[in-house]
């Protein structure tokens, strides 16, 4: 078992990428910018020792779309790599070729939050029904289902009787 | 024999939850398959963004009818984490003691699905009799079979009497020893070795580069537990062990899982006798500070992680949930192919999908870097449809 | 061998079956069932409509004096609880201040009509 | 192929159809406790073939449906399709608050809030989930059902009683705050 | 025999009548039996019949572009083989109807309802139907060879192809099951999986296809083909009991006959009953294995368990029998 990371180590193999700051108990995140994302993910892989993806969360806080990377490995220390695109036109490069599980996330991500991923081998409709509207992310913080309208599904209503 | 499609799902026997897959086979033999498994989605996260920290633990908790208390555990450490609480010690260990009770009864239902997957349902009927001693024993402590309510932010609803806990304690024999029994069946049986010997093997480099968790990912000789990894109530002061195997295979998988039914016999033993005394629960504030914690949680399945974010009220400003079986569709596609139509629902099976959480992915085949068309399958009439034209060409 | 004995074992013993109908499933006095309104002691405060997660609970306008805490209120709401929409959590019973609101360990019940409510 | 109990023959049919009723279960999006609880009522705990009770795989050999969940958007149309492949008579019983009112779901935006939207609900039961007991209650009254359905003729004369709601408006909108 | 004794034969005692009654309650019985070693209680002694009847009652649905005629003629076929193939095996004493051959005949009857379940499957147009027709043929050509031969060993040890003239030899000599254990250990296998039992419940995989070519039955179609496939269950274990365990015959001369008659019906019921016991527990006690296994498992050791028998007896022939 190898000890956890510490602060200092991570702002030394960091550097350049982005800033370090703790983030709660044994967790680390580093900020950083969408073009350096996916050096700074091959260089947490490499540095770091961290092997496993834990997850992609994505958030929307009003002002912009985060993405937040959550890696860990075999020191058990938790480092998320976390990143924000600009909500109006929201794209980034996919990762699913590197990071194998992140194809399924990012799918997820893409209905829910519309962010396209460039480069993704089929960013379809995943959890959303296939005739939910285009263009609505139920999960952006402005998205409220309009009363009254269709959100699909409905063509197979019950008939009356 | 040409290529057919099987659809399987969203309605199928094998898998009790909705979940879509179409698997190419030639002949007997998977060539690849199309995964569609977003039939469950509600619309919990967004849900969970609008309802206070009371209203929110019952609507998680049934994200997941199996691993009900993995997600209101997992949510509440995180509300606490982020509100710098410390719940008392005697709510720690009844916290512990359901979990642990959740992944004897989860463990045990999987071993009869299995079984019933494979068409050995005398081994369901066995092991779901045995299930409903630990199911009484969750009703009696909690008042609910599946969705106990046992958490609130800051503690636990309810207290365990003296009585209750001589009536877990008295079970338990009973329970190692129908355990021991599985033991050698699942040893012995030559049909189930037939069919889980060798069959979706994953190799440690695999698990870990397609991100499988859990038990899927022990079976495999990958330690992660998050238990382990990142102690949470009281797992770092009792004593306990992480289960591995080196098969990959289902069978490996069902040894783990067994494995840690005995474990957990004897965490749930342990708190039980050293249940310490004291309150329950501590004061709350209504509101939590803005802050963001990632709770990670050690469900039967695997890894269970919320991801949450707090803004200064008393609602969540995001929830993220990962839950182990999304995590593990990955590595399942990658075990198929190749394999027999007759593995679907044991390999499958092996990951022990719970659905509701997960439906929403559609895996595609990444072995070979193909893009497959998942287009909206009209389960009978397309497939019909496409019988039809294979049969002409 | 440990299926064929257990199999046998099995034939002979007596089946493990509840014959449900007839003899009855214990059900532990812990267990969260239907739902149930002392109708005396609530004060009308609502807040019971407020917690319940699938809004099963609405107010009802009922107008009626109670006691609380020695004192004579007069309420003016009274709750009415949908029983096929509950859920059973017991938040209700967790948060109502007078113990007018709780969930009994009785079986809810199965019928055609879904509108039926407790009150 | 309902009739009057009339002739022997119809009568034996009745009888029989009391005696066997084999269900399929069908997940509309619920939490998968109701179709735990569902496979719980198979085990020797409680054992349903005593009444006859077969769980198919197919729709085509089953006469009562068990519809979980607060019927997604998605499965809506799946389960309509279940239910179109049954053979007559045929039954639906909705299990727990999803399938008679959401649930806890109720009013999020994936979900039709009700079996009883996309199909003819028979029998509700309430829990979440229900314990097996309350299933088999469930059933039983659905056999009551079946029974006095027989006596009058056919299932329709229930639906001339009771006519259903002729709402299609989505409930998509009233997201509860 | 005259005329009206040959009637109630055929259609009453012990024909069809006794056929579908012994069917219904041998699957009673196989259920029974099953949820007992599964420790629960299992289904009332009506519940055959009163799923027969259901059945029965229930909509027809035609699947879409299928020819009906087939579909409703398949199932009454498949039935009226097993019917047919029923009247040669010896029930109470000798079949009326034996004849010098008719043990290929009743493989053959007993072969068809297979044959026609792989024709229902394929028409159905439905895709799990599809694959569990293919896969109960395949199955059958697995399954069917070793039943055979199994099956052979005893005519060719009594030196005839009638079943009831094995029965005879039997009374004379030895039961068969003495004379050649490891041909009735493959004519159980082979019987259970002619029947589509676990562990050869390979065509109707539940979790796998559904119900295999079963999936678009309903209606009467499925309560005839289910009506058969009790029927040949019963007809299998009677021909078992037949061939191997001395079938109805009495071994010891009653008198009068009527009384032996009796005797001999009793003991054919004893004896099947037995077999079905030993085929329900192998029902209970295993699992499914995949159509690939059931190849390597069935070419290699089952078929050479039954080559070796047929070996043996020649072998025995050759220096006990005739000596
Ligand atoms: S996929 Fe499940 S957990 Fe995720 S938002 Fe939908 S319902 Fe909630
Ligand atoms: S994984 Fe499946 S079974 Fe488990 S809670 Fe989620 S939906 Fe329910
Ligand atoms: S993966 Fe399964 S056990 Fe875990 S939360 Fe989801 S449904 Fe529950
Ligand atoms: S593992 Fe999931 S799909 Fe299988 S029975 Fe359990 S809940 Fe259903
Ligand atoms: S038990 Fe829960 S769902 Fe039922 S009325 Fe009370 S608060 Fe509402
Ligand atoms: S039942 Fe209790 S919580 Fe509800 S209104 Fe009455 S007093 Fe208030
Ligand atoms: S045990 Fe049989 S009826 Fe039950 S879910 Fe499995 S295949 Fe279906
Ligand atoms: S009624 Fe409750 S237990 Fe049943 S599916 Fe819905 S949320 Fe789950």
């Amino acid at each position: 078992m190898i000890d956890p990371l510490t602060l200092n180590f991570v702002t030394e193999t960091m550097k350049g990428f982005g800033t370090v700051e703790p983030a709660g108990k044994n967790r680390f995140r580093i900020t950083t910018t969408p073009d350096r994302l996916r050096d700074a993910i091959m260089h947490v892989q490499a540095m770091l020792g961290c092997d496993r993806l834990i997850t992609v969360s994505a958030v929307d806080n009003s002002r912009t779309l985060e993405l937040h990377y959550h890696f860990t490995g075999q020191h058990r220390t938790v480092i998320t790599i976390a990143t924000g695109l600009s909500r109006d036109k929201p794209v980034l490069a996919t990762l699913s070729d590197l990071l194998l599980p992140a194809g399924l996330y990012e799918r997820q991500i893409h209905d829910l939050f519309g962010i396209s991923f460039t480069g993704h081998p089929s960013l379809k409709k995943l959890v959303l029904n296939e005739d939910f509207p285009e263009n609505e992310y139920p999960l952006r913080k402005d998205w409220k289902p309009a009363p009254g309208r269709s959100y699909g599904g409905t063509k197979e209503r019950r008939e009356p009787l | 024999m040409t290529e057919v499609i099987i659809p399987i799902g969203p309605q199928h026997p094998a898998l009790k939850e909705p979940v879509n897959f179409r698997v190419v086979a030639d002949g007997e033999k998977i060539v690849r398959l199309e995964l569609d498994l977003s039939y469950n989605h509600r619309g919990i996260e967004k849900a969970a963004e609008q309802r206070d920290f009371i209203r929110v633990l019952p609507l998680l908790e049934r994200v997941c009818g199996i691993c009900s208390h993995s997600h209101t555990t997992a949510f509440a450490k995180g509300i606490e984490e982020i509100m710098q609480l410390e719940i008392p010690p005697r709510a720690q260990y009844i916290r512990t003691i359901i979990a642990e009770l959740e992944r004897i009864h989860s463990h045990l239902l999987w071993l009869g699905v299995a079984g019933h997957e494979i068409g050995f349902n005398t081994l369901f009927m066995w092991t779901w009799r045995d299930r409903e001693a630990v199911q009484d024993t969750l009703e009696e402590m909690s008042g609910n079979r599946v969705h106990y309510g046992m958490n609130e932010v800051g503690g636990v609803r309810c207290d365990l009497t003296p009585a209750q806990v001589r009536a877990a304690l008295a079970r338990l024999p009973l329970l190692e020893e129908r355990v021991q029994k599985y033991v050698g069946m699942v040893n012995e049986e030559e049909t189930m070795l037939l069919r889980f010997r060798g069959v979706g093997k994953m190799t440690k480099q695999e698990a870990l580069a397609y991100g499988a968790v859990g038990p899927t990912a022990r079976a495999s000789g990958v330690a992660c537990d998050a238990r382990h990894e990142d102690p949470y109530l009281v797992y770092a002061e009792i004593p306990w062990e992480v289960v591995t195997d080196t098969h990959g295979d289902v069978y490996g998988r069902t040894c783990v899982r067994i494995g840690e039914i005995q474990e957990s016999t004897k965490i749930v033993r342990y708190c039980l006798e050293h249940l310490p005394e004291g309150n329950i629960r501590v004061a709350t504030p209504k509101t939590a500070p803005t802050g963001e914690c990632l709770s990670r949680y050690e469900a039967p399945r695997g890894e269970l992680v919320h991801f949450i974010r707090t803004n200064g009220t008393d609602k969540v400003e995001r929830i993220d949930i990962r839950t182990p079986t999304l995590a593990n569709w990955t590595s399942v596609a990658m075990c198929l192919t190749g394999q027999n139509i007759a593995d679907i629902p044991v390999i499958v099976a092996a990951i022990d999908p719970c659905l509701s959480c997960t439906s929403r992915i559609t895996v595609i085949d990444d072995r070979e870097k193909k893009k497959n068309a998942i287009t909206f399958d009209e389960l009978r009439e397309r497939s019909r449809a496409r019988w039809h034209a294979e049969e002409r060409s | 061998m440990s299926v064929l004995s257990e199999m046998l074992v099995n034939l002979l013993r007596k089946p493990f079956t509840i014959l449900y109908p007839t003899e009855k499933v214990p059900i532990p006095d812990s267990f969260r069932g239907r739902v149930a309104i002392t109708d005396e002691k609530c004060i009308g405060c609502s807040k019971c409509s407020l917690v319940c997660p699938p809004q099963a609970i609405t107010m009802v306008a009922n107008l009626r004096e109670v006691e609380f805490k020695g004192k004579v209120l007069v309420r003016k709401k009274k709750p009415q609880v949908k029983v096929f929409r509950c859920i059973r959590c017991g938040l209700c019973q967790r948060h109502c201040p007078t113990g007018a609101i709780i969930v009994v360990p009785e079986l809810s019940r199965t019928g055609t009509d879904r509108e039926v409510v407790v009150t | 192929m309902t009739g009057k109990p009339g002739n022997w023959s119809q009568r034996l049919v009745n009888w029989a159809r009391i005696k066997s009723p084999w269900i399929t279960i069908f997940n509309s999006g619920g939490c998968n406790a109701c179709d735990i609880e569902i496979l719980a009522c198979l085990i020797p705990r409680f054992d349903v073939e005593r009444f006859g009770i077969l769980a198919k795989g197919s729709p085509r050999h089953a006469d009562i449906l068990l519809v979980t969940g607060p019927a997604t958007l998605k499965q809506a149309s799946r389960l309509r399709r279940v239910w179109e492949q049954m053979p007559e008579p045929k039954y639906v019983i909705a299990i727990g608050a999803c399938g008679a009112e959401g649930g806890v779901f109720h009013g999020l935006y994936h979900v039709m809030d009700s079996v009883d939207s996309v199909i003819p609900v028979d029998v509700y039961v309430a829990g979440c989930p229900p314990r097996p007991d309350e299933l088999i209650n469930a059933v039983v009254t659905c056999l009551g059902l079946l029974a006095e359905d027989i006596a009058h003729g056919g299932k329709e004369w229930r639906q001339k009683k009771a006519p259903v709601s002729t709402d299609t408006v989505n409930p998509v909108g009233e997201v509860p705050v | 025999m005259d005329p009206l004794l040959l009637f109630i034969y055929i259609f009453l005692f012990p024909g069809f009548l006794f056929l579908f009654a012994y069917a219904l309650t041998f699957e009673y019985l196989d259920r029974r039996i099953a949820a007992r070693m599964q420790h629960r209680v299992g289904p009332p002694f009506f519940q055959p019949f009163a799923d027969l009847i259901k059945v029965l009652g229930k909509e027809v649905i035609d699947p879409d572009g299928v020819d009906r005629r087939i579909f409703d003629a398949a199932p009454l076929i498949a039935l009226a083989a097993v019917m047919t193939a029923y009247l040669y095996i010896p029930i109470v004493g000798i079949s009326p109807l034996a004849f010098e051959g008719d043990l290929v005949l009743v493989l053959y009857l007993l072969a068809l309802p297979t044959i026609l379940l792989f024709v229902l499957g394929w028409l159905s147009r439905n895709i799990f139907s599809a694959v569990g027709g293919v896969r109960a043929v395949t199955q059958l050509f697995i399954y069917e060879v070793p039943f055979f031969l199994a099956l052979l060993a005893p005519a060719l040890m009594a030196g005839t192809w009638s079943i009831s003239g094995i029965m005879v030899w039997q009374q004379q000599h030895l039961w068969c099951l003495f004379l050649q254990p490891i041909g009735f250990v493959v004519a159980l296998i082979g019987l259970q999986a002619k029947l589509e039992r676990t562990p050869f419940d390979i065509p109707e995989a539940e979790t796998e296809i559904v119900a295999g070519p079963w999936t678009e039955l309903t209606g009467r179609r499925l309560a005839l083909m289910h009506l058969a496939r009790d029927a040949s269950l019963v007809c299998g274990s009677a021909l078992v009991a037949a061939l191997f365990l001395g079938g109805p015959q009495v071994p010891w001369v009653i008198s009068p006959a009527w009384l032996g008659w009796i005797v001999g019906f009793i003991l054919f019921l004893v004896k099947t009953l037995a077999v079905l016991l030993i085929l329900s527990s192998i029902k209970v006690a295993t699992g499914r294995i995949r159509i690939d296994q059931l190849n390597r498992i069935g070419w290699k050791y089952i078929t050479s368990a039954a080559i070796v028998q047929v070996a043996i007896v020649l072998a025995m022939n050759y220096w006990w029998v005739r000596a």
